[in-house]
């Protein structure tokens, strides 16, 4: 199990983070649902190769999941929701793009910082894999701290489940469970963002959750 | 015998329960209160039954169980018992009366047994847990009752604070226990007081302990500047609970004290000695200076206690600089004094308290200047409370002259200390002393004269009446107490023995199988006293010239209005007032220490109106202390509570901040 | 110290008791002769005080309407409080009978009795300038009195005792000597002194204007009897203090217990000639000050206060720490 | 009791009957219209589990792949349906109010009740989990259903606290996950693949052979996730809100039982790390949160109108004590931290039933509109009292001995942070106090109707509280030092 199939591993994992810092990048809602599409579909390869190299099948299914619900269902779904509110023209950051690039930077580099000490016992596959898997679940919340809109958010919440996903399938022989709780607790937790969406839509026309703090009143 | 007060401790208990019941009937409140008295009876006895014998102890399987709820009645646990129970005894004696004025029986019952018992517990306490437990018991029990007028104005904040400052002394004493536990204190009898007296500690941890216990207990006490609850709390609480803080609550802080630092802590350094002296010579004049300047006869009372609590420390100081320098028998003296005192100030303030209770229960009113003349009105109280300020007042021939007298010799036994520290802090506390015990004779005489001499200033004042023959019952058998005492001091100093000698390994010589009932601190020569001849003298000579000037010289007697040098003027309003009659006192000291100032209005020539003068007054102790922590507290929460209002997003990212420092610190520490 | 009750001692007491009465009008009537020669005024005669007080005697008392019990029996308190600390103080002699049921700080507590009494007896009426008085009074002992007690402590460090006849007996000794303590000592004692007899310059006693007067305003309601009481128990504290002073800081010649019956005659014409002394001291000294106003009497009083304290801590110094 | 347990019927696990009638019984009340019924069958469900976990006390199943009993989790199986089934009695009175005044509808109680089952089975799964993964569903089950319940009143409050919830608890799970990943890998070459490695008893056994670097990180990732649930500062900010919108009854159970099963979890992985010597010391990470929480609640409590709120940050401040404990670790700062535990889950929930009945009858949370309780409602407002002085570890109630422990040991060892303790324990009394006098004392304010409350849970939580201050039963005490021993 060396060779070839780790670096393609390594490389589809690289480009996951990559795609990271592309959606950090972008300031407008629709490229970023796209670039969204395009995390999920890389971890929906990087899925389907590690049940290739590892001989689980069962991976195929969450390479299925990432591919159709987070790459197809959802960026679509979001892209609607952004249509219907008219707000794909814009998208403030509360942080300049580059200083958050520069964030992104230095997350990752703690990251590796931190895995580095790893001692021989655990395969150096794994350190690699863990600190890029490690990158991409900070940079989401980043993602999640420096934009304002409700669409953005979720899209940096879900490049982080990517990056907990891309850490779960690198782990060799994790049990199922872990995999069907992740693919699960991913479809509640859209659902159920679903429903808030539409609620906090239906009374206060906007998933600008700025919006959602004016209520906040003076009474607590 | 410390069964027995086991089974009072129960009994009281029993009846705050009961209490809780039957408040709302005025014969099952007099009840109750009946039963608290005659088991405050049995407690008395049982202390003074138990200051000779050996020490009794006793252990309950409640609490933790590892330590178990140890009681033990050695002879200082005894002295205090003995001085509960009679504090108790006597304010619920009072209160058998005082109670039918009640208007919120409801949260005054129950809770007066309950604090009862909490403060017998602390004095039977033998391990950390269960002295801590009683002693926020006994604080919470007593904030209820301070909380039980809770509509009147102020008495709200009085009751806040008051439970913040014991919350605080109760946590300070946690720290202290702590220290004295040390690691080992999950191991069996961990927590015991026997567990800490065997281990010896380290001498800074000794130093922590006694400056932690200081605090602790001093600010349920009430020395400067930890006292600023007492002139708040006491007016608030009914005046026999007000008579119960002051005269026995303040007195097992004392305890407290007592038992941490001459008894966990062994002993002493003579530095500590140095602190205990300036902070109590300090309270003692602050104290004092405060009631002068107050006039409202509660609060009064209350800077009164203030004052009497530092001239107990000083008493304390006293020991502890003769102890720490092995001189036993200066340190039985002066630890002889301070309990002296102890006891003196619970029957005196208590009576006193008793005493504005009544005028309280007659007129309605704790204002000085709304009262005047209940000489006429009320002589039963008006005697009483006359016994209690020539006593408060250290005035012989009564008690509160015998203790300072003690506490005077005790000083004049300095040189024998070789610390120039204390050559220099005893002379100076002496100094205060003095000066403490001058002005409160001067507050005294304010007091007295304002509220119970002249004439009534308001119609409540002048319709008084006499009260109830429970409440004069009480107050005249202190009284009576506060002479016997006065007399016989060598009854109480003998009795008090037992506890310097456990204590410091002495005890003053035998005083009362002296001729003439005389007491001798040291030696003939140095220094005597006789209560009992001075007394006689005085009464005796009084009386005879009395007689023979009726006899002899002319009995004859005219009223008249009076003459007040021609210009007498029918309003009571121009009879000096307590404001006035401070006033050149609040020259002299209010100027610097209070920083008072007075402003006079004058009305332009030719108008009527009246002329007004302001008298505007800063409290150093809270503007030093405590405002600045309000306003820290206040700014500090002002300032933190935008984070209840930040967006989804800002809490985020504290999270994702709070993951990057735990990575950066994780990064740092590999 | 407490010895059989022997015939000499009572005699002793009772004749310590009996001429510190007796002399105590005297002794005024001295100190206003002097005052009045030094004015040139032939001034009343010495024996004044005497008719005063049998006149006042034999008068009908005036109370007001409003005077309460405490009005009436104040002035017999305030006098048997003057009396008995009076006598115990070791005149001429020392060891007297029952001088040990009381030690300096007693006696001036006792006097702190009789002013605490005589406070309140100025409010008992609800007067305004019977307030005054009272509340001058308290203000100047709330000074008088701690700045007595360091002298006190003072004189009993120096004689390690605080009973009176053990002081006087150090203090004749030679071992005493002079000393720089106990100098400090008597200045301020000879301060406290004029403040508690309410003597110019904190008091005038030969005031009329009201709102100058102190003790004469506490007492103006008095009338009678009552007022003969006061008066003698006023005349009783000057003595008192005089013979203080003689006990304290001039103790030669005073008699020792045992000693015979001669000597004790001696010292008792000692005692006659300290009074006198001390009488004219008084006398000159009022005479050649003006009174003061009475916010600055505290100045005054703490002078004497902080002179104590400075006799106390200078004993350290000569003594070594 | 064991001669009740031989009458049960054969093949009867008690085990599987705390996971089995919540869930079954979520699914009869969600199907239920009418809610008298169902409120009904809400206790009898929860007394059901109550006494399926009384009976784990005297017949443990040995611990098999997925589920265990150990003397550890058992002290938070029984608080937890103990609360559960008071917290359902209360729920009753308390749902009945809002159904009359129209808060809530009967389409609302079915959901209600159903999830509030479903959440009791949540928790419960959560403690008795005997394998990380399963843990860490369990607890997302039991978050997600709180998140629907806090929003039950469709105002915008609690729409936006229930958001504030999700999302904040959203990343809390998410993080957890990854750390719960993390404890796979470190497992993985020491136990090998599979199943195995994610299994408590086995992991733990096993745990000093693990990979320190990887323990660190995935400690960091866990204490962050499930430390989000305990509501330690700065990660609290869903706590108060949560409480202050939802209906009474989940912040009581909020307060009570979910912060208890996120900390349980939070302690199963100390222990793992605490197991492997050259890992970080978990200790000081959790003291330095349990003090930040404690002081920063201690300020925040100043500014509080909305009682419920208050409260809330009252448990924010008890959760940083009880961390801190453990943090402290030791055999006295366990046995503290588990006392803490156990009296803060009773006494809060108390404090949060009378609060409940306190806001209907007031009509209002906002403190302001409250006053003079004692006087107008004497039971209602003596036991507010009594609630608000155990919770401020005043004696005789239990917590008193629980703070005693904790700072008399702390002093001992590290004089510093209990100097630091006792300003946090002395700041939140005081604003405690302050607004306790101002609700329970002083003019009365606002409505004065009477109140149709249900004292019986309250007045057994604070019983259970009193008696534990004035007497700690000696075999319980050992059972607690015992698993204080298991925390090292």
């Amino acid at each position: 199990m060396h060779g070839i199939s780790f670096d393609i591993a390594h490389m589809l994992a690289g480009f996951l983070v990559l795609l990271s810092f592309l959606m950090l990048y972008q300031v407008r809602l629709l490229p970023l649902l796209h670039v969204l599409a395009a995390h999920a579909f890389v971890l929906a390869l990087s899925v389907a190769w590690q049940a290739y190299i590892q001989h689980a099948p069962h991976l195929y299914i969450t390479a299925a999941i990432a591919l159709v619900f987070k790459a197809i269902i959802v960026p679509v779904a979001l892209r609607r929701m952004v249509f219907r509110m008219g707000i794909h023209r814009e998208i403030e950051t509360v942080v300049s793009i580059g200083l958050t690039m520069l964030a992104g930077m230095a997350l990752v580099a703690l990251s590796l910082e931190v895995m580095l000490p790893l001692t021989a016992k655990a395969e150096p596959v794994v350190r690699e894999d863990i600190a890029l898997a490690l990158s991409v679940v900070l940079i989401g919340l980043l993602m999640m701290v420096t934009r304002r809109n409700a669409v953005s958010q979720v899209v940096g919440f879900m490049s982080l489940e990517n990056g907990i996903n891309l850490a779960a399938t690198g782990a060799q022989g994790m049990p199922l469970v872990v995999e069907i709780s992740v693919a699960f607790s991913v479809l509640i937790a859209f659902i159920v963002i679903g429903i808030f969406l539409f609620r906090i839509r239906e009374r206060f026309d906007t998933v600008d959750i700025g919006v959602l703090d004016e209520f906040r009143g003076g009474q607590r | 015998m410390i069964e027995a007060a086991a089974y009072c401790v129960a009994a009281l208990l029993a009846l705050a329960a009961l209490g809780v019941g039957v408040a709302r009937y005025g014969p099952g409140r007099s009840t109750i209160y009946a039963a608290s008295a005659l088991v405050c009876v049995a407690l008395m006895w049982i202390g003074i039954a138990s200051l000779g014998a050996d020490a009794a102890r006793m252990k309950l399987p409640l609490g933790l169980p590892w330590i178990g709820v140890n009681f033990r009645l050695d002879a200082l646990a005894a002295a205090f018992l003995a001085l509960v129970g009679l504090g108790g005894a006597s304010a619920s004696v009072y209160a058998i009366g005082y109670g039918r004025h009640e208007s919120e029986p409801g949260r005054v019952v129950p809770f007066v047994p309950a604090f009862l018992a909490g403060m017998t517990l602390v004095v039977l306490a033998d391990d950390a847990f269960a002295f801590l437990f009683a002693w926020e018991l006994m604080s919470l029990s007593s904030w209820a009752l301070v909380m039980a007028h809770h509509r009147e104005e102020g008495n709200a904040h009085a009751a806040y604070v008051y439970l913040i400052m014991a919350v605080f002394s109760g946590l300070t004493l946690l720290l202290a226990f702590g220290l004295l536990a040390g690691p080992q204190g999950s191991s069996p009898g961990g927590f015991t007081f026997a567990a800490f007296r065997a281990s010896p500690l380290p001498p800074a941890t000794v130093a922590i302990v006694f400056v932690l216990a200081m605090i602790g207990t001093g600010s349920k006490a009430g020395l400067v500047p930890l006292h600023v609850w007492l002139p708040l709390a006491h007016p608030a609480a009914p005046s026999h609970v007000s008579a119960l803080m002051s005269g026995v609550m303040t007195k097992v802080a004392i305890y407290g004290f007592i038992r941490i630092v001459f008894d966990l802590l062994g002993t002493p350094s003579w530095w500590s000695a140095v602190v205990v002296l300036v902070v109590g010579g300090v309270t003692s004049v602050m104290g004092v200076l405060y009631a002068l300047m107050e006039h409202d006869l509660k609060r009064l009372l209350a800077y009164h206690t203030v004052e009497n609590i530092g001239i107990i420390f000083i008493g304390l100081g006293l020991a502890m600089a003769f102890w720490a320098n092995g001189l036993a028998a200066g340190a039985a003296l002066a630890l002889t004094a301070a309990l002296f005192h102890v006891f003196n100030h619970s029957v005196f303030k208590s009576l006193l308290f008793f005493g504005s209770g009544a005028v309280l229960t007659a007129t309605g009113e704790r204002d000085m200047e709304h009262l005047g003349g209940l000489i006429h009105r009320m002589p039963k109280t008006a005697f009483a409370f006359l016994v209690g300020c020539v006593a408060i007042s250290a005035l012989p021939p009564l008690n509160g002259f015998v203790s300072e007298w003690l506490t005077f010799q005790a000083i004049v036994l300095h040189p024998d200390l070789p610390q120039w520290g204390l050559k220099v802090a005893i002379p100076a506390d002496g100094a205060l002393l003095a000066l403490s015990a001058a002005l409160a004779a001067a507050c005294f005489v304010k007091a007295f004269g304002v509220s119970f001499l002249g004439r009534p200033r308001t119609t409540q004042a002048a319709q008084a009446r006499e009260v109830d023959a429970f409440s004069l019952a009480s107050m005249f058998t202190l009284a009576a107490i506060c002479l016997l005492a006065g007399v016989l001091p060598g009854a109480v100093i003998d009795a008090l023995a037992p506890v310097t000698q456990a204590l410091v390994g002495a005890h003053m010589p035998t005083q009362m199988d002296r001729a003439w009932l005389s007491i001798v601190p040291i030696a003939e020569a140095r220094s005597s006293y006789d209560g009992l001849l001075i007394f006689f003298f005085i009464a005796v000579s009084a009386w005879a010239t009395a007689l023979a000037v009726h006899r002899f010289a002319s009995h004859r007697l005219r009223r008249g209005p009076a003459w007040d040098c021609g210009f007498p003027d029918p309003s009571p309003a121009t009879q000096y007032t307590a404001g006035s009659f401070a006033q050149p006192i609040r020259r002299v000291f209010g100027t610097v220490v209070f920083g008072s100032r007075e402003t006079v209005t004058m009305p332009p020539p030719g108008d009527t109106a009246p002329a007004r003068i302001e008298k505007h007054i800063h409290d150093p102790a809270w503007e030093t202390f405590y405002a600045p922590v309000a306003a820290a507290v206040g700014g500090t929460a002002d300032w933190m509570n935008v984070l209840q209002f930040l967006t989804i997003r800002r809490y985020l990212a504290f999270v994702f901040v709070a993951l990057i420092m735990l990575l950066l610190v994780l990064a740092l520490w590999q | 110290m407490i010895r059989d009750l022997l015939l000499p001692d009572m005699l002793i007491e009772g004749v310590q008791m009996a001429s510190v009465l007796l002399l105590a009008p005297l002794l005024t009537g001295l100190v206003r002769k002097v005052k009045a020669r030094l004015q040139r005024r032939q001034g009343p005669p010495l024996m004044q005080p005497y008719r005063d007080l049998r006149r006042l005697l034999g008068k009908e008392v005036v109370l007001a309407d409003n005077a309460s019990w405490l009005f009436r029996v104040a002035p017999y308190m305030i006098f048997a409080v003057t009396w008995v600390a009076a006598s115990l103080i070791p005149t001429f002699a020392t060891g007297l009978l029952f001088s040990w049921s009381g030690d300096l700080i007693a006696i001036t507590a006792l006097l702190g009795s009789a002013r605490f009494m005589q406070a309140l007896a100025g409010m008992d009426i609800g007067t305004s300038f019977g307030g005054i008085g009272s509340s001058r009074e308290v203000m100047i002992a709330s000074l008088a009195e701690p700045a007595m007690l360091m002298i006190v402590l003072t004189v009993a460090l120096v004689a390690g005792s605080t009973q009176l006849s053990t002081i006087a007996v150090f203090l004749a000794s030679p071992e005493a000597g002079l000393r720089v303590s106990l100098a400090l000592a008597l200045i301020a004692f000879i301060i406290v002194a004029l403040a508690e007899n309410a003597r110019i310059p904190v008091d005038n006693p030969a005031t009329h204007l009201e709102l100058t007067m102190v003790h004469e305003a506490m007492v103006l309601e008095y009338s009678g009897r009552h007022l003969a009481m006061i008066d003698l128990a006023s005349f009783l504290k000057l003595l008192l203090y005089i013979s203080l002073i003689g006990c304290l800081f001039f103790p030669f010649g005073i008699a020792q217990t045992g000693s015979g019956l001669q000597h004790h005659l001696v010292a008792l014409a000692l005692w006659l000639v300290k009074l006198t002394i001390g009488g004219v001291f008084l006398g000159v000294f009022e005479m050649s000050i003006a009174k003061m106003r009475v916010f600055r009497v505290p100045n005054f009083l703490g002078a004497a206060f902080m002179l104590g304290l400075l006799g106390v801590l200078l004993l350290f110094v000569s003594q070594g720490m | 009791m064991n001669a009740l347990l031989s009458a049960l019927p054969p093949g009867f696990d008690p085990l599987l009957g705390v996971l089995v009638i919540p869930l079954v019984f979520a699914a009869i009340l969600a199907m239920l219209p009418a809610y008298r019924i169902s409120a009904g069958l809400n206790i009898v469900a929860s007394l059901g589990s109550l006494a399926c976990a009384i009976s784990l006390l005297f017949a443990r199943p040995p611990p098999h792949e997925y589920l265990m009993v150990d003397d550890f989790n058992i002290v938070f199986i029984l608080l937890n349906t103990f609360i559960g089934f008071t917290t359902s009695t209360f729920s009753a009175s308390y749902i009945a109010h809002e159904l009359e005044i129209g808060r809530l509808t009967a389409w609302h109680l079915r959901f209600y009740h159903a999830m509030f089952q479903l959440m009791l089975f949540g928790m419960n799964l959560a403690l008795v989990a005997n394998n990380i993964g399963l843990m860490w569903v369990a607890v997302e089950l039991a978050t997600l259903t709180t998140v629907l319940m806090v929003g039950i009143y469709r105002t915008h409050e609690a729409l936006e606290a229930a958001w504030k919830y999700f999302i904040l608890g959203s990343v809390g799970i998410a993080l957890a996950l990854f750390g719960t990943i993390l404890v796979y890998l470190a497992a993985r070459p020491v136990i090998g693949e599979g199943m195995d490695a994610m299994v408590w008893t086995t992991l733990v056994e096993h745990a000093r052979d693990f990979d320190p670097s990887l323990l660190n990180i995935a400690f960091i990732f866990l204490l962050l996730g499930y430390g989000t649930k305990v509501g330690l500062a700065p990660l609290h900010a869903w706590l108060p809100d949560a409480h202050a919108e939802g209906p009474t009854p989940i912040s009581a159970v909020l307060s009570g039982l979910l912060l208890n099963v996120a900390l349980y979890a939070l302690l199963r992985f100390k222990i793992l790390i605490a197991a492997n010597s050259s890992a970080i010391a978990p200790g000081p990470l959790l003291i330095g949160l349990g003090l930040l929480s404690l002081i920063f609640a201690g300020f925040m409590l100043y500014r509080r109108r909305d009682i419920k709120r208050m409260f809330a940050y009252s448990s924010i401040e008890h959760m940083g004590i009880i961390v801190f404990a453990f943090g402290m670790a030791g055999p006295l700062g366990n046995l503290a931290g588990l006392l803490q535990m156990t009296m803060h889950s009773l006494t809060k929930s108390a404090i949060f039933f009378t609060v409940g009945h306190v806001a209907q009858v007031k009509g209002t949370q906002r403190m302001a509109d409250m006053g003079g309780l004692t006087t107008t409602h004497p039971l209602l407002g003596w036991l507010l009292v009594a609630g608000v002085a155990a919770i401020a570890g005043l004696p005789p109630f239990g917590v008193f001995t629980s703070e005693f422990l904790v700072v008399t040991t702390t002093f001992a060892r590290e004089p510093v942070l209990a100097v630091l303790l006792i300003f946090g324990l002395l700041l939140s009394f005081g604003a405690l106090l302050l607004r306790l006098t101002e609700v329970a004392f002083g003019e009365v304010k606002g409505p004065t109707g009477p109140v149709h409350a249900s004292y019986l849970p309250v007045i057994a939580h604070l019983s259970l509280v009193l008696v534990a201050g004035i007497w700690l039963p000696p075999p319980l005490v050992a059972w607690f030092q015992h698993v204080a021993a298991l925390l090292g």
